[in-house]
């Protein structure tokens, strides 16, 4: 369950509304469940009142759409943002990609989002309702008659078990407590692969990407992907963009893609929570991260802005490629 | 009707392999599956498949032909194989009523060859879904779960499997498990089909109507303002037309091998940028007009030429994938709200 | 298995213009050998070489992929060798990630008077590469057809 | 057995001429390798041509029907299928499936009646075939009128075949104009829609469309100006393309395949399409 409510944020808004600090509202609109929440923007009190929610299901980045919004919308947009969001706004900021004046930031709390595919591994399918509990959620189905109770942390999104930070990098005004950066263990995972041995790694990613569709949802949803024309939508490129080609594409699209944010990647996760094959994407980011931390020392994405990133730096010493990858990974 | 208790259903499952490949959902790391089965595959009764059977008829790449070049010559080699026959056990109502609307777009004249040898040699067996999800709304377009069409309709209790034979490939199928059935009167099967049809009413989405919506309404629809609220989060990526059992429309395309060219062809969706660029233009330049032609497509064009039926059989599965959670029932509650004033 | 016709590897080497070009010149006018399956692309700085030429000459059909530069803090642009580095190390590390061979991707360093050294790394390179036999896990079997 | 025929696979052309119309437009001359016309089509249809490896686009056949002999194609270089045949030379060998869409209806329609052809740039590609074909069954339509208006004279297209031809037609009459002065061009300067105007047509007769959208436009609206019906005007769309036969979506335009129930269309049934094209 969130520590801040729904109507506190609601009332919020809506007098920055009222008295014309801002033109737009930018959250999560409900949806015909408790958990299928839609990024929208409010321009009116009632519309807040009506539509506007933040529960456990509020996992969208809204940071990318400031991008499009900022220019579609005259007059400042309001926009709510959990601690892990703020990283992505911060680097989308030091790119220049969206105007700070015509943004109202408002950093709010968030104690974990909830999977709601998780939540079905548990309770099956027929999800009618979902109450947030102080730990843990009760979800209503059809085909049971008492509700269900799962603990919020059993049913946390991959990114949420594994987050990095509770503080807040940017905002104009903080709803609710401030957190800590955290030490998380996102590396874990990506250890646990470097562990393993180059056929046993080759074996794993073959199985995770031909499950792909190319739908380009992962790309789409990227904060960090804001080329105005991509790279993979060029039909001159020879990149077949939407057709599973076979394995070659799926690698070819996947490291691409993560390449091309490494270093610009904060780790929010987006690209694996709106994969609709469940492809662990979040871990070639993670990889590109871990490296570069190890190797060019730590550095975190979208915590200051104006900072220099490591794939567009250098210094005079940094070790060869070769070095590299016999370096710290050779554990095959 | 045909009775196989279910303690033989793998027996089914390899006396039918024998003699053709067949397609059963199992379950992936993602959810169930359709995948070829071999020894040792368990079949998934999961309410229903993360994609549909529509890969199995038109998969989302597939070899048209090849071209041999040299100097200014060109050959045309048709690198076409007949199928061989084929079966799809466990299919939903939804998904044998999408491949209807499939056969309405690809075997109307010209017909689509690629895909009418597909059909001609799958035999379909459905299944009737006992427990439907919360995303399910198949009985807004006239589909009854309960009682799905296909080659053979298929029921489960919770000890047997029903079978039964609508058409003379059916017939075929289920002479082939003869030994493993046995015939039996309708009782059974009318009890699970009342039991069925009470679960669907208790549906959260059971009340959606698609009357409001159909062929000549364009004038209607189009210029609604609500498409510019529905569309603003959309994020233009393939999602729901690549699991949308309906969505048919695709891209054809030329792969310069090391030797020669394939023509390919692949899924689209009008969702991308890129589907209507022209050389000198575009003329649905904004995600709004490209989100709108989808929902306008299932819901007002389709049924104008094809005899009122909609492209949307309610499967349910853009609600379940849509990044964004935007899907066809928040656009039909949004639009029948604008009919209303 | 002896009537297999011995595995000569297709090896593409992107040679930045101003150093391993000159350096691969100097080889030949110096009559050094080297496998003739080196197929050298030139280009106007080691750092031009994105992620995707390296990805589409495996999927083309490379067998193995170098990449030559001038020495660092000798690039003629200054600095595009020491971005070239940075990026090769992610790079080659993200397809050692995903289980590809490493010693399928390279950088060396090769200077307008080393002939005999570029020689010598494209011996070394090849013989790797052929030991470690096709590339397998990063082919497009379409461009086979 | 499944029946086999299959519209996607192509046979193959044989491009025996290549015509500079224009700085940007080309007329090709396409025939089947043993010499044949392709195939037989209607005025207004259209064709499919691929250049394997490159890509297959949508033309309209700009030949005319009576033609049994060849087809023939303007192109204009504005992508890369067009950039590559920009580039080949004779004896070239393409790909060619079709024909494809709803032609115009010469034979019931506009039989009998008065014609005015209005075309700007290579917008005269798709009415050729239909004024050749009026041209050659000249006994069943009353008067011709052409106005075909571009940027200047080196971009009038067929000027050769307009000029020796066209213009020595008895009761064809033809009026070219072009946008700005230019030396060596003494006819009219303007623009078409105006043009269209100060000429100053009866209505009595059919009219048939063809150009870029602006112009289409502006000269519907002089048109009905001069008091034409909107079901008295035809003309033809372009859209993106791939199957040619109603199957991929791309040209779908409110209930309509462009490639499939157009290219042609009268232009009152353009109005109950959705703005879209």
């Amino acid at each position: 369950m969130q520590t801040v409510t729904t109507k506190s944020l609601c009332e919020r808004a809506a007098s920055l509304l009222g008295e014309g600090t801002v033109a737009a509202v930018l959250g999560w609109k409900r949806g015909e469940f408790d958990y299928d929440l839609t990024p929208a923007v409010f321009t009116a009190a009632e519309e807040l009142t009506e539509g506007f929610i933040y529960n456990d299901f509020s996992g969208a980045n809204l940071s990318k759409y400031l991008l499009k919004k900022t220019r579609e919308i005259d007059g400042k947009i309001l926009v709510f943002l959990k601690p892990c969001d703020t990283y992505s706004f911060n680097q989308l900021l030091s790119e220049h990609r969206f105007d700070r004046e015509k943004v109202y930031a408002i950093g709010i709390p968030c104690s974990g989002m909830a999977d709601i595919q998780k939540i079905r591994k548990i309770v099956g399918e027929g999800i009618t309702a979902i109450e947030a509990c102080e730990n843990s959620l009760l979800v209503h189905t059809l085909y049971d008659d008492e509700p269900i109770s799962v603990s919020c942390a059993e049913v946390l999104t991959e990114r949420c078990l594994n987050c990095k930070s509770k503080k807040h990098v940017a905002y104009d005004e903080l709803i609710g407590d401030e957190g800590e950066v955290l030490t998380s263990n996102r590396f874990d995972e990506v250890e646990k692969i470097e562990a393993l041995s180059a056929d046993e790694r080759f074996a794993f990613w073959q199985n995770e990407l031909s499950r792909c569709i190319r739908c380009n949802a992962c790309r789409d949803a990227c904060p960090a992907c804001t080329c105005e024309k991509c790279v993979f939508d060029n039909p001159n490129s020879g990149v077949q963009s939407k057709a599973p080609g076979g394995e070659f594409e799926e690698k070819l699209f996947h490291i691409i893609r993560a390449y091309h944010v490494a270093g610009r990647c904060t780790d929010c996760g987006e690209c694996s929570r709106v994969c609709p094959q469940n492809i662990p994407l979040h871990l070639l980011n993670r990889k590109f991260i871990k490296d570069m931390n190890e190797t060019y020392g730590e550095y975190q994405a979208g915590e200051y802005d104006n900072q220099r990133a490591p794939l567009v730096n250098f210094s005079l010493d940094d070790p060869e490629p070769s070095d590299v990858v016999k370096g710290g990974f050779d554990r095959a | 009707m045909l009775k196989c208790t279910l303690s033989n259903i793998d027996k089914l499952f390899e006396i039918v392999s024998a003699s053709m490949p067949l397609y059963l959902p199992t379950e992936d790391k993602n959810g169930a599956v359709f995948k070829k089965w071999q020894p040792g595959t368990v079949w998934s009764n999961a309410s229903n498949t993360v994609k549909g059977p529509k890969d199995l008829f038109f998969p989302q790449s597939e070899d048209l032909m090849a071209f041999k070049t040299e100097g200014k010559k060109i050959e045309v080699i048709d690198t076409r194989t007949e199928t061989e026959d084929f079966a799809v056990f466990g299919v939903r109502a939804c998904d044998v009523k999408s491949l209807e609307i499939l056969d309405r777009v690809f075997l109307t004249e010209p017909r689509d060859s690629y895909y009418a040898s597909r059909r001609e040699h799958g035999v379909i067996i459905s299944l009737a879904c006992n427990r439907p999800t919360e995303n399910c709304f198949c009985g807004t377009f006239g589909i009854d779960a309960a009682e799905p069409m296909g080659d053979v309709s298929a029921w489960l209790t919770d000890d047997a499997l029903y079978l039964h034979a609508n058409t003379e490939r059916g017939q075929a199928f289920t002479k082939l498990i003869a030994d493993l059935t046995e015939a039996c009167d309708d009782s059974a099967v009318s009890a699970q089909k009342e039991k069925n049809r009470k679960v669907m009413k208790r549906l959260p989405l059971a009340d959606l109507e698609a009357n409001a919506f159909g062929g000549s309404k364009t004038e209607q629809f189009f210029h609604s303002p609500q498409w510019e609220k529905l569309s603003e989060s959309c994020l233009g990526c393939g999602t729901c037309t690549f699991v949308c059992p309906t969505c048919q429309c695709y891209d054809i395309r030329d792969f310069k091998t090391n030797n020669g060219v394939v023509r390919y062809r692949c899924w689209d969706s009008c969702m991308y940028s890129e589907f209507t660029k022209m050389a000198h233009g575009n003329n649905r330049n904004s995600q709004k007009e490209r989100f709108r032609q989808r929902f306008m497509h299932k819901l007002v064009y389709f049924p104008e030429n094809n005899d009122g039926i909609f492209s949307c059989v309610g499967c349910g599965r853009c609600l379940a994938k849509c990044p964004i959670s935007m899907n066809i029932v928040k656009v039909m509650k949004a639009l029948e709200v604008d009919t209303d004033d | 298995m002896q009537d297999v016709k011995e595995f000569k590897p297709v090896i593409v080497a992107f040679c930045c213009n101003w150093c391993s070009y000159a350096g691969a010149d100097l080889a030949g006018s110096n009559r050094l050998a080297y496998p003739a399956d080196v197929k050298i692309i030139r280009v106007p700085c080691s750092c031009r070489v994105n992620p995707m030429f390296i990805l589409r000459a495996f999927q083309r059909g490379a067998d193995g992929v170098i990449l030559c530069g001038c020495h660092p803090g000798d690039c003629h642009y200054s600095t595009g060798n020491y971005y070239t580095r940075r990026r090769m190390s992610m790079l080659f590390s993200m397809l050692d990630f995903l289980g590809i061979e490493r010693d399928r991707t390279r950088v060396e360093w090769v200077s307008a008077a080393e002939g005999a050294k570029f020689a010598a790394t494209m011996n070394e390179f090849v013989e790797k590469v052929t030991a470690l036999g096709p590339n397998k896990r990063l082919e497009d079997l379409r461009c086979k057809q | 057995m499944t029946d086999m025929n299959e519209t996607l696979i192509p046979i193959l052309g044989v491009i025996t001429d290549v015509r500079i119309d224009t700085p940007d437009i080309k007329t090709f001359r396409v025939v089947t390798p043993d010499g044949k016309k392709p195939f037989d089509h209607r005025p207004g249809q259209c064709a499919m041509l691929s250049v394997p490896g490159i890509g297959e686009a949508m033309f309209s056949i700009t030949s005319s029907p009576t033609n049994t002999e060849y087809m023939e194609f303007s192109i204009k270089k504005c992508g890369c299928v067009t950039e590559w045949l920009h580039a080949a030379e004779e004896g070239q060998m393409i790909t060619v499936r079709g024909p494809y869409g709803k032609p115009f209806p010469v034979d019931d329609v506009f039989a009998g009646h008065d014609m005015l052809f209005i075309a700007g740039g290579v917008g005269l590609a798709p009415l050729r075939s239909v004024i050749n074909y009026c041209r050659h069954y000249r006994d069943r339509y009353g008067r011709i009128d052409i106005v075909y208006g571009s940027r200047s004279k080196d971009d009038l297209l067929d000027y050769r075949e307009i000029i020796e031809e066209w213009q020595n037609d008895e009761n064809v009459h033809v009026h070219l104009t072009i946008d700005r002065e230019q030396e060596g061009w003494d006819g009219h300067v303007g623009f078409v829609p105006n043009y269209v105007k100060e000429l100053g047509f009866d209505t009595n007769k059919m009219a048939v469309l063809c150009g870029p959208p602006i112009m289409i436009k502006f000269t519907l609206d002089g048109l009905s100006e001069l008091g034409f019906d909107k079901t008295q005007v035809y003309t033809t769309l372009e859209l993106r393309m791939k199957c040619g036969v109603g199957k991929c979506g791309r040209c779908n335009v409110g209930a309509k395949y462009v490639c499939k129930d157009g290219p042609v269309f009268r232009c009152d049934e353009l109005d109950e399409l959705p703005d879209e094209y």
